[in-house]
Protein backbone atom coordinates (compact mmCIF):
# COMPACT_ATOMS: atom_id res chain seq x y z
CA UNK A 1 0.00 0.00 0.00
CA UNK A 2 2.52 2.34 1.07
CA UNK A 3 5.26 0.99 -0.60
CA UNK A 4 5.60 -1.31 -3.87
CA UNK A 5 8.41 -3.60 -5.11
CA UNK A 6 9.01 -5.04 -7.94
CA UNK A 7 12.37 -6.56 -10.00
CA UNK A 8 13.14 -6.57 -13.60
CA UNK A 9 16.04 -7.86 -15.65
CA UNK A 10 18.11 -4.89 -17.72
CA UNK A 11 21.40 -4.40 -19.25
CA UNK A 12 22.52 -7.65 -17.73
CA UNK A 13 21.79 -6.61 -13.88
CA UNK A 14 18.77 -6.81 -11.52
CA UNK A 15 17.25 -3.63 -11.24
CA UNK A 16 14.61 -3.00 -8.15
CA UNK A 17 12.32 -0.30 -8.44
CA UNK A 18 10.55 0.49 -5.47
CA UNK A 19 7.66 2.87 -5.58
CA UNK A 20 6.34 4.66 -2.37
CA UNK A 21 8.25 5.68 1.38
CA UNK A 22 10.38 3.06 2.98
CA UNK A 23 10.04 3.45 6.63
CA UNK A 24 10.04 1.18 9.94
CA UNK A 25 6.81 -0.31 8.35
CA UNK A 26 7.34 -0.85 4.84
CA UNK A 27 11.19 -1.49 5.04
CA UNK A 28 10.87 -5.23 5.56
CA UNK A 29 8.93 -5.31 2.38
CA UNK A 30 12.13 -4.14 0.60
CA UNK A 31 14.45 -6.41 2.81
CA UNK A 32 12.87 -9.42 1.90
CA UNK A 33 13.04 -8.73 -1.91
CA UNK A 34 16.79 -7.72 -1.66
CA UNK A 35 17.30 -11.12 0.77
CA UNK A 36 15.66 -13.23 -1.60
CA UNK A 37 17.62 -11.97 -4.69
CA UNK A 38 21.05 -12.58 -2.84
CA UNK A 39 19.93 -15.60 -1.36
CA UNK A 40 19.49 -16.49 -5.10
CA UNK A 41 22.75 -15.31 -6.25
CA UNK A 42 22.00 -12.15 -7.75
CA UNK A 43 24.61 -10.08 -6.48
CA UNK A 44 24.80 -7.94 -9.26
CA UNK A 45 21.86 -4.99 -7.92
CA UNK A 46 20.53 -1.74 -8.93
CA UNK A 47 17.98 0.07 -6.21
CA UNK A 48 15.50 2.37 -8.08
CA UNK A 49 14.83 4.55 -5.67
CA UNK A 50 13.77 7.49 -7.91
CA UNK A 51 10.22 7.04 -7.41
CA UNK A 52 10.54 6.75 -3.33
CA UNK A 53 9.34 9.92 -1.65
CA UNK A 54 10.83 9.00 1.81
CA UNK A 55 13.45 6.74 3.38
CA UNK A 56 14.30 6.49 6.91
CA UNK A 57 16.88 4.83 9.01
CA UNK A 58 15.20 1.63 8.50
CA UNK A 59 16.17 1.68 4.64
CA UNK A 60 19.19 2.72 5.08
CA UNK A 61 20.06 -0.47 7.44
CA UNK A 62 18.71 -3.06 4.33
CA UNK A 63 20.45 -1.07 1.65
CA UNK A 64 23.73 -1.56 3.90
CA UNK A 65 23.03 -5.38 4.96
CA UNK A 66 22.28 -6.17 0.83
CA UNK A 67 25.77 -4.15 0.04
CA UNK A 68 27.71 -6.14 2.76
CA UNK A 69 26.27 -9.87 0.85
CA UNK A 70 27.19 -8.54 -2.14
CA UNK A 71 30.22 -7.27 -1.74
CA UNK A 72 31.15 -10.83 -0.01
CA UNK A 73 30.11 -12.54 -3.20
CA UNK A 74 32.01 -10.06 -5.75
CA UNK A 75 28.89 -8.38 -6.52
CA UNK A 76 27.95 -4.66 -6.99
CA UNK A 77 24.69 -2.43 -5.60
CA UNK A 78 24.30 0.80 -7.23
CA UNK A 79 21.31 3.59 -5.72
CA UNK A 80 19.42 5.65 -8.31
CA UNK A 81 18.29 8.80 -5.97
CA UNK A 82 16.31 11.82 -7.17
CA UNK A 83 14.96 13.71 -4.41
CA UNK A 84 16.69 15.57 -2.79
CA UNK A 85 14.79 14.34 0.65
CA UNK A 86 16.25 10.97 -0.28
CA UNK A 87 19.38 12.10 -1.04
CA UNK A 88 19.82 13.95 2.34
CA UNK A 89 19.51 10.96 4.44
CA UNK A 90 22.37 9.35 2.65
CA UNK A 91 24.65 12.26 2.91
CA UNK A 92 24.22 13.10 6.35
CA UNK A 93 24.91 9.63 7.02
CA UNK A 94 27.92 8.96 5.03
CA UNK A 95 26.18 6.42 3.50
CA UNK A 96 26.58 8.40 -0.20
CA UNK A 97 30.54 7.40 0.43
CA UNK A 98 29.90 3.62 0.53
CA UNK A 99 26.96 3.14 -2.11
CA UNK A 100 27.31 4.92 -5.58
CA UNK A 101 23.99 7.15 -5.83
CA UNK A 102 23.32 7.96 -9.61
CA UNK A 103 20.73 10.13 -10.99
CA UNK A 104 19.16 7.70 -12.96
CA UNK A 105 18.96 3.89 -14.32
CA UNK A 106 20.49 4.53 -17.31
CA UNK A 107 23.48 6.20 -15.14
CA UNK A 108 23.52 3.24 -13.18
CA UNK A 109 23.90 0.42 -15.87
CA UNK A 110 26.51 2.73 -17.91
CA UNK A 111 29.06 2.71 -14.83
CA UNK B 1 -1.72 25.26 23.67
CA UNK B 2 -0.05 22.58 21.30
CA UNK B 3 -0.45 23.10 17.33
CA UNK B 4 -1.49 19.14 17.67
CA UNK B 5 -1.48 16.55 20.40
CA UNK B 6 -1.56 13.05 18.66
CA UNK B 7 -1.51 9.48 20.22
CA UNK B 8 -0.77 5.97 18.22
CA UNK B 9 -0.84 2.70 19.08
CA UNK B 10 3.09 1.37 19.65
CA UNK B 11 3.30 -0.59 15.98
CA UNK B 12 5.17 0.49 13.44
CA UNK B 13 1.99 1.41 11.11
CA UNK B 14 1.25 4.09 12.42
CA UNK B 15 4.62 5.93 12.83
CA UNK B 16 3.92 7.52 9.60
CA UNK B 17 0.66 8.97 10.99
CA UNK B 18 2.58 10.88 13.61
CA UNK B 19 5.08 12.19 11.05
CA UNK B 20 2.27 13.48 8.34
CA UNK B 21 0.98 15.60 11.71
CA UNK B 22 4.66 16.78 12.36
CA UNK B 23 5.16 18.21 9.02
CA UNK B 24 1.45 19.48 8.47
CA UNK B 25 2.10 21.57 11.70
CA UNK B 26 5.98 22.74 10.34
CA UNK B 27 4.40 23.99 7.24
CA UNK B 28 1.65 25.87 9.20
CA UNK B 29 4.70 27.13 11.69
CA UNK B 30 5.89 29.04 7.88
CA UNK B 31 9.00 26.60 7.99
CA UNK B 32 10.66 26.14 5.07
CA UNK B 33 10.48 23.06 3.06
CA UNK B 34 14.27 21.78 3.18
CA UNK B 35 13.81 22.44 6.89
CA UNK B 36 9.85 20.16 6.90
CA UNK B 37 12.30 17.66 5.26
CA UNK B 38 14.45 17.28 8.38
CA UNK B 39 11.10 17.51 10.10
CA UNK B 40 9.55 14.29 8.51
CA UNK B 41 12.41 12.44 8.98
CA UNK B 42 13.84 13.27 12.57
CA UNK B 43 9.91 12.75 13.76
CA UNK B 44 10.14 9.62 12.51
CA UNK B 45 12.68 8.37 13.80
CA UNK B 46 12.20 9.67 17.01
CA UNK B 47 8.67 7.60 16.85
CA UNK B 48 9.80 4.73 15.37
CA UNK B 49 12.12 4.70 18.31
CA UNK B 50 9.38 5.11 20.71
CA UNK B 51 7.51 2.23 19.32
CA UNK B 52 10.55 0.21 18.66
CA UNK B 53 10.95 0.57 22.55
CA UNK B 54 7.58 -0.35 23.29
CA UNK B 55 7.66 -3.22 21.28
CA UNK B 56 10.76 -4.48 23.37
CA UNK B 57 9.50 -3.92 26.74
CA UNK B 58 6.24 -5.31 25.77
CA UNK B 59 4.22 -2.29 26.68
CA UNK B 60 0.95 -2.10 24.92
CA UNK B 61 0.16 1.42 25.73
CA UNK B 62 0.15 4.40 23.45
CA UNK B 63 3.16 6.68 22.35
CA UNK B 64 2.17 10.19 22.33
CA UNK B 65 3.47 13.19 20.04
CA UNK B 66 2.96 16.95 21.41
CA UNK B 67 4.00 19.17 18.67
CA UNK B 68 4.22 22.93 20.02
CA UNK B 69 4.64 26.13 17.74
CA UNK B 70 5.55 28.51 20.32
CA UNK B 71 6.74 32.05 18.98
CA UNK B 72 10.21 31.41 17.60
CA UNK B 73 10.38 27.81 18.20
CA UNK B 74 8.75 24.49 16.60
CA UNK B 75 8.99 21.93 18.69
CA UNK B 76 7.80 17.90 18.84
CA UNK B 77 8.28 16.25 21.92
CA UNK B 78 7.80 12.17 21.75
CA UNK B 79 7.19 10.28 24.54
CA UNK B 80 7.27 6.47 25.71
CA UNK B 81 6.30 4.74 28.32
CA UNK B 82 9.50 2.31 28.70
CA UNK B 83 12.28 2.25 31.63
CA UNK B 84 15.38 4.85 30.80
CA UNK B 85 17.73 1.41 30.40
CA UNK B 86 15.32 -0.94 27.56
CA UNK B 87 16.97 -1.69 24.63
CA UNK B 88 19.26 1.35 23.94
CA UNK B 89 21.01 -1.49 21.16
CA UNK B 90 18.03 -1.31 18.81
CA UNK B 91 17.35 2.35 18.85
CA UNK B 92 20.87 3.25 17.90
CA UNK B 93 20.73 4.26 14.19
CA UNK B 94 18.06 6.57 14.44
CA UNK B 95 18.58 8.40 17.81
CA UNK B 96 22.01 9.26 16.32
CA UNK B 97 20.50 10.45 12.70
CA UNK B 98 17.82 12.38 14.77
CA UNK B 99 20.69 13.81 16.94
CA UNK B 100 22.62 15.03 13.61
CA UNK B 101 19.69 16.37 12.08
CA UNK B 102 18.49 18.29 15.19
CA UNK B 103 21.12 19.69 17.40
CA UNK B 104 19.58 20.87 20.30
CA UNK B 105 17.65 17.15 20.88
CA UNK B 106 17.03 16.40 24.20
CA UNK B 107 16.42 13.19 25.81
CA UNK B 108 15.09 12.71 29.44
CA UNK B 109 12.97 10.45 31.95
CA UNK B 110 10.06 11.58 32.26
CA UNK B 111 7.48 9.46 34.14
CA UNK B 112 6.28 6.82 33.16
CA UNK B 113 8.74 6.57 30.09
CA UNK B 114 11.66 8.50 28.08
CA UNK B 115 10.67 11.67 25.98
CA UNK B 116 13.08 12.77 23.53
CA UNK B 117 12.01 16.52 22.44
CA UNK B 118 13.55 18.25 18.81
CA UNK B 119 13.81 21.80 18.78
CA UNK B 120 13.88 24.28 15.46
CA UNK B 121 13.96 27.87 15.29
CA UNK B 122 11.40 29.65 13.30
CA UNK B 123 12.41 32.09 10.93
CA UNK B 124 11.23 35.06 12.59
CA UNK B 125 8.17 36.71 10.68
CA UNK B 126 8.86 38.94 8.07
CA UNK C 1 -7.59 1.44 21.21
CA UNK C 2 -8.09 3.56 19.16
CA UNK C 3 -5.95 3.88 15.89
CA UNK C 4 -5.46 7.47 16.44
CA UNK C 5 -6.30 10.10 19.21
CA UNK C 6 -5.95 13.64 18.27
CA UNK C 7 -6.32 16.96 19.77
CA UNK C 8 -6.26 20.44 17.64
CA UNK C 9 -6.31 24.21 18.49
CA UNK C 10 -10.06 25.40 17.23
CA UNK C 11 -8.65 27.29 13.77
CA UNK C 12 -10.23 26.47 10.82
CA UNK C 13 -5.91 26.23 9.66
CA UNK C 14 -5.61 22.68 11.61
CA UNK C 15 -8.83 20.98 10.10
CA UNK C 16 -6.73 19.68 7.40
CA UNK C 17 -4.08 18.17 10.12
CA UNK C 18 -7.52 15.95 10.94
CA UNK C 19 -8.17 15.13 7.58
CA UNK C 20 -4.87 13.60 7.21
CA UNK C 21 -5.01 11.36 10.49
CA UNK C 22 -8.76 10.08 9.68
CA UNK C 23 -7.22 9.44 5.87
CA UNK C 24 -4.12 7.46 6.99
CA UNK C 25 -6.31 5.39 9.49
CA UNK C 26 -8.71 4.34 6.80
CA UNK C 27 -6.50 3.00 4.34
CA UNK C 28 -4.21 1.51 7.08
CA UNK C 29 -7.99 -0.04 8.26
CA UNK C 30 -8.05 -1.51 4.24
CA UNK C 31 -10.95 0.79 2.85
CA UNK C 32 -11.32 1.63 -0.61
CA UNK C 33 -10.19 4.41 -2.12
CA UNK C 34 -13.48 5.33 -2.52
CA UNK C 35 -14.58 4.90 0.80
CA UNK C 36 -11.31 6.83 2.16
CA UNK C 37 -12.66 9.40 -0.20
CA UNK C 38 -15.80 10.04 2.15
CA UNK C 39 -13.80 9.58 5.11
CA UNK C 40 -11.61 12.43 4.23
CA UNK C 41 -14.63 14.79 3.27
CA UNK C 42 -16.74 14.17 6.15
CA UNK C 43 -14.66 14.35 8.31
CA UNK C 44 -13.16 17.62 7.08
CA UNK C 45 -16.60 18.51 7.32
CA UNK C 46 -17.41 17.24 10.86
CA UNK C 47 -14.50 19.11 12.97
CA UNK C 48 -14.95 22.43 10.62
CA UNK C 49 -18.68 22.08 12.46
CA UNK C 50 -16.46 21.18 15.40
CA UNK C 51 -13.83 24.24 14.90
CA UNK C 52 -16.66 26.89 13.79
CA UNK C 53 -18.75 25.90 16.84
CA UNK C 54 -15.47 26.83 19.19
CA UNK C 55 -15.40 29.73 17.62
CA UNK C 56 -18.99 31.09 17.79
CA UNK C 57 -19.23 30.09 21.52
CA UNK C 58 -15.53 31.57 22.15
CA UNK C 59 -14.43 28.10 23.71
CA UNK C 60 -10.53 28.21 23.22
CA UNK C 61 -9.76 24.54 24.18
CA UNK C 62 -8.96 22.12 21.78
CA UNK C 63 -11.26 19.68 19.05
CA UNK C 64 -10.69 16.06 20.04
CA UNK C 65 -10.88 13.59 17.14
CA UNK C 66 -10.34 9.79 17.97
CA UNK C 67 -10.44 7.12 15.31
CA UNK C 68 -11.11 3.70 16.11
CA UNK C 69 -10.94 0.84 13.81
CA UNK C 70 -11.98 -2.25 15.33
CA UNK C 71 -12.75 -5.52 14.43
CA UNK C 72 -16.05 -4.58 11.30
CA UNK C 73 -16.47 -1.24 11.62
CA UNK C 74 -14.18 2.07 11.09
CA UNK C 75 -15.58 4.94 13.42
CA UNK C 76 -14.52 8.19 13.41
CA UNK C 77 -15.20 10.29 16.93
CA UNK C 78 -15.21 14.45 16.60
CA UNK C 79 -15.88 16.15 20.18
CA UNK C 80 -16.92 19.93 20.70
CA UNK C 81 -16.99 21.65 23.88
CA UNK C 82 -19.74 23.89 23.23
CA UNK C 83 -23.29 23.40 24.74
CA UNK C 84 -25.83 21.90 22.24
CA UNK C 85 -27.42 24.78 21.44
CA UNK C 86 -25.00 27.19 20.54
CA UNK C 87 -24.97 27.94 16.14
CA UNK C 88 -27.05 25.84 14.45
CA UNK C 89 -27.59 27.89 11.96
CA UNK C 90 -23.80 28.25 10.88
CA UNK C 91 -23.20 24.33 10.83
CA UNK C 92 -26.22 23.34 8.78
CA UNK C 93 -24.49 22.29 5.26
CA UNK C 94 -21.29 20.83 7.19
CA UNK C 95 -23.55 18.54 8.97
CA UNK C 96 -26.48 17.53 6.19
CA UNK C 97 -23.18 16.61 3.94
CA UNK C 98 -21.48 14.68 6.32
CA UNK C 99 -25.22 13.10 7.15
CA UNK C 100 -25.81 11.98 2.95
CA UNK C 101 -22.11 10.82 3.21
CA UNK C 102 -22.08 8.50 6.18
CA UNK C 103 -25.42 7.12 6.97
CA UNK C 104 -25.23 6.13 10.32
CA UNK C 105 -23.88 9.42 11.73
CA UNK C 106 -24.50 10.36 15.40
CA UNK C 107 -25.17 13.38 17.15
CA UNK C 108 -24.78 13.55 21.17
CA UNK C 109 -24.62 15.32 23.74
CA UNK C 110 -21.32 13.98 25.82
CA UNK C 111 -19.93 16.28 28.35
CA UNK C 112 -18.46 18.96 27.87
CA UNK C 113 -19.88 19.54 24.30
CA UNK C 114 -21.18 17.81 21.38
CA UNK C 115 -19.95 13.88 19.79
CA UNK C 116 -20.70 13.53 16.19
CA UNK C 117 -20.15 9.54 15.43
CA UNK C 118 -19.16 8.73 11.55
CA UNK C 119 -19.14 5.12 11.54
CA UNK C 120 -18.34 3.29 7.80
CA UNK C 121 -18.52 -0.76 7.79
CA UNK C 122 -15.12 -2.16 6.95
CA UNK C 123 -14.97 -4.82 4.26
CA UNK C 124 -14.71 -8.25 5.82
CA UNK C 125 -10.85 -9.50 5.47
CA UNK C 126 -10.11 -11.81 2.47
CA UNK D 1 0.05 27.79 0.69
CA UNK D 2 -2.86 25.25 0.71
CA UNK D 3 -4.22 26.47 -2.17
CA UNK D 4 -2.99 29.13 -4.83
CA UNK D 5 -5.85 31.48 -6.87
CA UNK D 6 -4.80 33.02 -10.48
CA UNK D 7 -6.80 34.55 -12.83
CA UNK D 8 -6.55 35.05 -16.50
CA UNK D 9 -8.46 35.98 -19.24
CA UNK D 10 -9.14 33.86 -21.97
CA UNK D 11 -11.87 33.18 -24.98
CA UNK D 12 -13.56 36.52 -24.13
CA UNK D 13 -13.79 34.93 -20.65
CA UNK D 14 -11.90 34.94 -17.14
CA UNK D 15 -10.35 32.33 -16.01
CA UNK D 16 -9.61 31.45 -12.54
CA UNK D 17 -7.76 29.01 -11.92
CA UNK D 18 -7.42 26.89 -8.16
CA UNK D 19 -4.63 24.45 -7.05
CA UNK D 20 -4.43 22.66 -4.32
CA UNK D 21 -7.33 22.26 -1.46
CA UNK D 22 -10.28 24.19 -0.98
CA UNK D 23 -11.51 24.53 2.38
CA UNK D 24 -12.65 25.86 5.54
CA UNK D 25 -9.00 27.53 5.93
CA UNK D 26 -8.98 28.33 1.95
CA UNK D 27 -11.80 28.93 0.82
CA UNK D 28 -11.47 33.01 1.48
CA UNK D 29 -8.71 32.69 -0.50
CA UNK D 30 -11.23 31.93 -3.50
CA UNK D 31 -13.71 33.89 -2.53
CA UNK D 32 -11.77 36.84 -1.97
CA UNK D 33 -10.85 36.87 -5.93
CA UNK D 34 -14.33 35.53 -6.98
CA UNK D 35 -15.36 38.59 -5.20
CA UNK D 36 -13.57 40.74 -6.37
CA UNK D 37 -13.55 39.32 -10.00
CA UNK D 38 -17.87 40.02 -9.49
CA UNK D 39 -17.85 43.73 -8.04
CA UNK D 40 -15.40 44.77 -11.15
CA UNK D 41 -18.84 43.56 -12.98
CA UNK D 42 -16.30 40.68 -14.44
CA UNK D 43 -19.60 37.66 -14.33
CA UNK D 44 -18.59 35.85 -17.38
CA UNK D 45 -16.62 32.99 -15.44
CA UNK D 46 -14.87 30.09 -15.50
CA UNK D 47 -13.49 28.43 -12.44
CA UNK D 48 -11.06 25.55 -13.23
CA UNK D 49 -10.64 23.10 -10.17
CA UNK D 50 -8.70 20.92 -12.30
CA UNK D 51 -5.91 20.98 -10.05
CA UNK D 52 -8.01 21.20 -7.08
CA UNK D 53 -7.53 17.17 -5.41
CA UNK D 54 -10.30 18.37 -2.44
CA UNK D 55 -13.24 20.84 -2.13
CA UNK D 56 -15.78 20.68 1.02
CA UNK D 57 -18.44 22.44 1.48
CA UNK D 58 -17.07 25.96 1.66
CA UNK D 59 -16.20 25.84 -1.45
CA UNK D 60 -19.05 24.83 -2.30
CA UNK D 61 -20.58 28.12 -0.42
CA UNK D 62 -18.00 30.13 -2.08
CA UNK D 63 -19.22 28.87 -5.57
CA UNK D 64 -23.22 29.05 -4.62
CA UNK D 65 -22.32 32.96 -3.88
CA UNK D 66 -20.48 33.45 -6.77
CA UNK D 67 -23.42 32.07 -8.72
CA UNK D 68 -25.81 33.83 -7.60
CA UNK D 69 -24.42 37.37 -8.54
CA UNK D 70 -23.18 35.92 -11.78
CA UNK D 71 -26.63 35.46 -12.37
CA UNK D 72 -28.16 38.66 -11.57
CA UNK D 73 -25.52 40.64 -13.91
CA UNK D 74 -26.98 37.96 -16.70
CA UNK D 75 -23.18 36.65 -16.37
CA UNK D 76 -22.24 32.75 -16.57
CA UNK D 77 -20.31 30.37 -14.24
CA UNK D 78 -18.96 27.46 -15.56
CA UNK D 79 -16.86 25.02 -13.28
CA UNK D 80 -14.09 22.24 -14.40
CA UNK D 81 -13.71 19.24 -12.46
CA UNK D 82 -11.86 16.35 -13.75
CA UNK D 83 -11.03 14.61 -10.15
CA UNK D 84 -13.67 12.31 -9.26
CA UNK D 85 -13.04 13.14 -5.02
CA UNK D 86 -14.23 16.94 -5.89
CA UNK D 87 -17.28 15.81 -8.65
CA UNK D 88 -19.12 13.35 -6.23
CA UNK D 89 -19.07 16.69 -3.72
CA UNK D 90 -21.00 18.58 -6.51
CA UNK D 91 -22.87 15.31 -7.37
CA UNK D 92 -24.10 15.01 -3.91
CA UNK D 93 -25.35 18.19 -3.14
CA UNK D 94 -27.03 18.38 -6.64
CA UNK D 95 -24.67 22.08 -7.28
CA UNK D 96 -24.01 19.84 -10.91
CA UNK D 97 -27.73 20.22 -11.08
CA UNK D 98 -26.93 24.57 -10.86
CA UNK D 99 -23.58 24.48 -12.22
CA UNK D 100 -22.02 23.32 -15.53
CA UNK D 101 -19.75 21.17 -15.16
CA UNK D 102 -17.08 20.62 -17.86
CA UNK D 103 -13.60 18.22 -17.98
CA UNK D 104 -11.56 20.99 -19.63
CA UNK D 105 -11.08 24.52 -19.88
CA UNK D 106 -11.45 24.15 -23.65
CA UNK D 107 -14.61 22.35 -22.70
CA UNK D 108 -16.20 25.11 -20.95
CA UNK D 109 -14.95 28.23 -23.09
CA UNK D 110 -16.89 26.09 -26.37
CA UNK D 111 -20.11 26.11 -24.46
N1 LIG E 1 22.00 4.80 8.42
C1 LIG E 1 23.13 4.12 8.50
N2 LIG E 1 24.29 4.72 8.16
C2 LIG E 1 25.42 4.05 8.27
N3 LIG E 1 25.52 2.80 8.70
C3 LIG E 1 24.39 2.18 9.05
C4 LIG E 1 23.15 2.78 8.94
N4 LIG E 1 22.21 1.92 9.34
C5 LIG E 1 22.83 0.82 9.68
N5 LIG E 1 24.15 0.97 9.51
C6 LIG E 1 25.15 -0.04 9.82
O1 LIG E 1 24.79 -1.22 9.17
C7 LIG E 1 25.02 -2.32 10.04
C8 LIG E 1 23.80 -3.18 10.13
O2 LIG E 1 22.69 -2.37 10.41
P1 LIG E 1 21.52 -2.87 11.36
O3 LIG E 1 20.24 -2.47 10.72
O4 LIG E 1 21.73 -2.36 12.75
O5 LIG E 1 21.69 -4.43 11.35
P2 LIG E 1 20.70 -5.49 10.73
O6 LIG E 1 20.50 -5.12 9.30
O7 LIG E 1 21.41 -6.77 10.91
O8 LIG E 1 19.43 -5.39 11.54
C9 LIG E 1 25.44 -1.78 11.37
O9 LIG E 1 26.82 -1.97 11.51
C10 LIG E 1 25.12 -0.34 11.31
O10 LIG E 1 26.08 0.45 11.96
N1 LIG F 1 -23.05 22.58 -0.67
C1 LIG F 1 -24.14 23.27 -1.01
N2 LIG F 1 -25.05 22.70 -1.81
C2 LIG F 1 -26.15 23.35 -2.16
N3 LIG F 1 -26.42 24.60 -1.73
C3 LIG F 1 -25.54 25.19 -0.94
C4 LIG F 1 -24.34 24.57 -0.56
N4 LIG F 1 -23.66 25.42 0.22
C5 LIG F 1 -24.38 26.51 0.33
N5 LIG F 1 -25.51 26.39 -0.36
C6 LIG F 1 -26.57 27.37 -0.42
O1 LIG F 1 -26.00 28.59 -0.81
C7 LIG F 1 -26.56 29.64 -0.06
C8 LIG F 1 -25.48 30.49 0.54
O2 LIG F 1 -24.59 29.66 1.23
P1 LIG F 1 -23.91 30.11 2.58
O3 LIG F 1 -22.48 29.73 2.52
O4 LIG F 1 -24.70 29.57 3.74
O5 LIG F 1 -24.08 31.67 2.56
P2 LIG F 1 -22.92 32.75 2.43
O6 LIG F 1 -22.19 32.43 1.16
O7 LIG F 1 -23.69 34.03 2.37
O8 LIG F 1 -22.08 32.60 3.66
C9 LIG F 1 -27.48 29.03 0.96
O9 LIG F 1 -28.80 29.24 0.56
C10 LIG F 1 -27.15 27.59 0.98
O10 LIG F 1 -28.28 26.78 1.15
Amino acid sequence: MDLDVSTREEGGRVVVVAIGEVDVFTAPQLDAELSRLTADGRTDLVVDLSRVDFLDSTGLSVLVKTLKRVREADGALDVVVTAERVAKVFRITGLDQLIPLHPSVADALAT
Amino acid sequence: MPAATLSIPPSVEHVRTARLVAVAAARRAGLEESVVDDVRLAVGEAVARAVLRHGTAEIGEEVDVVVRDDGAIFEVEVHDRTAPDVGDEDDGVALALVRVLVPGTRLEVRSPGTCLTLTWLRPVPA
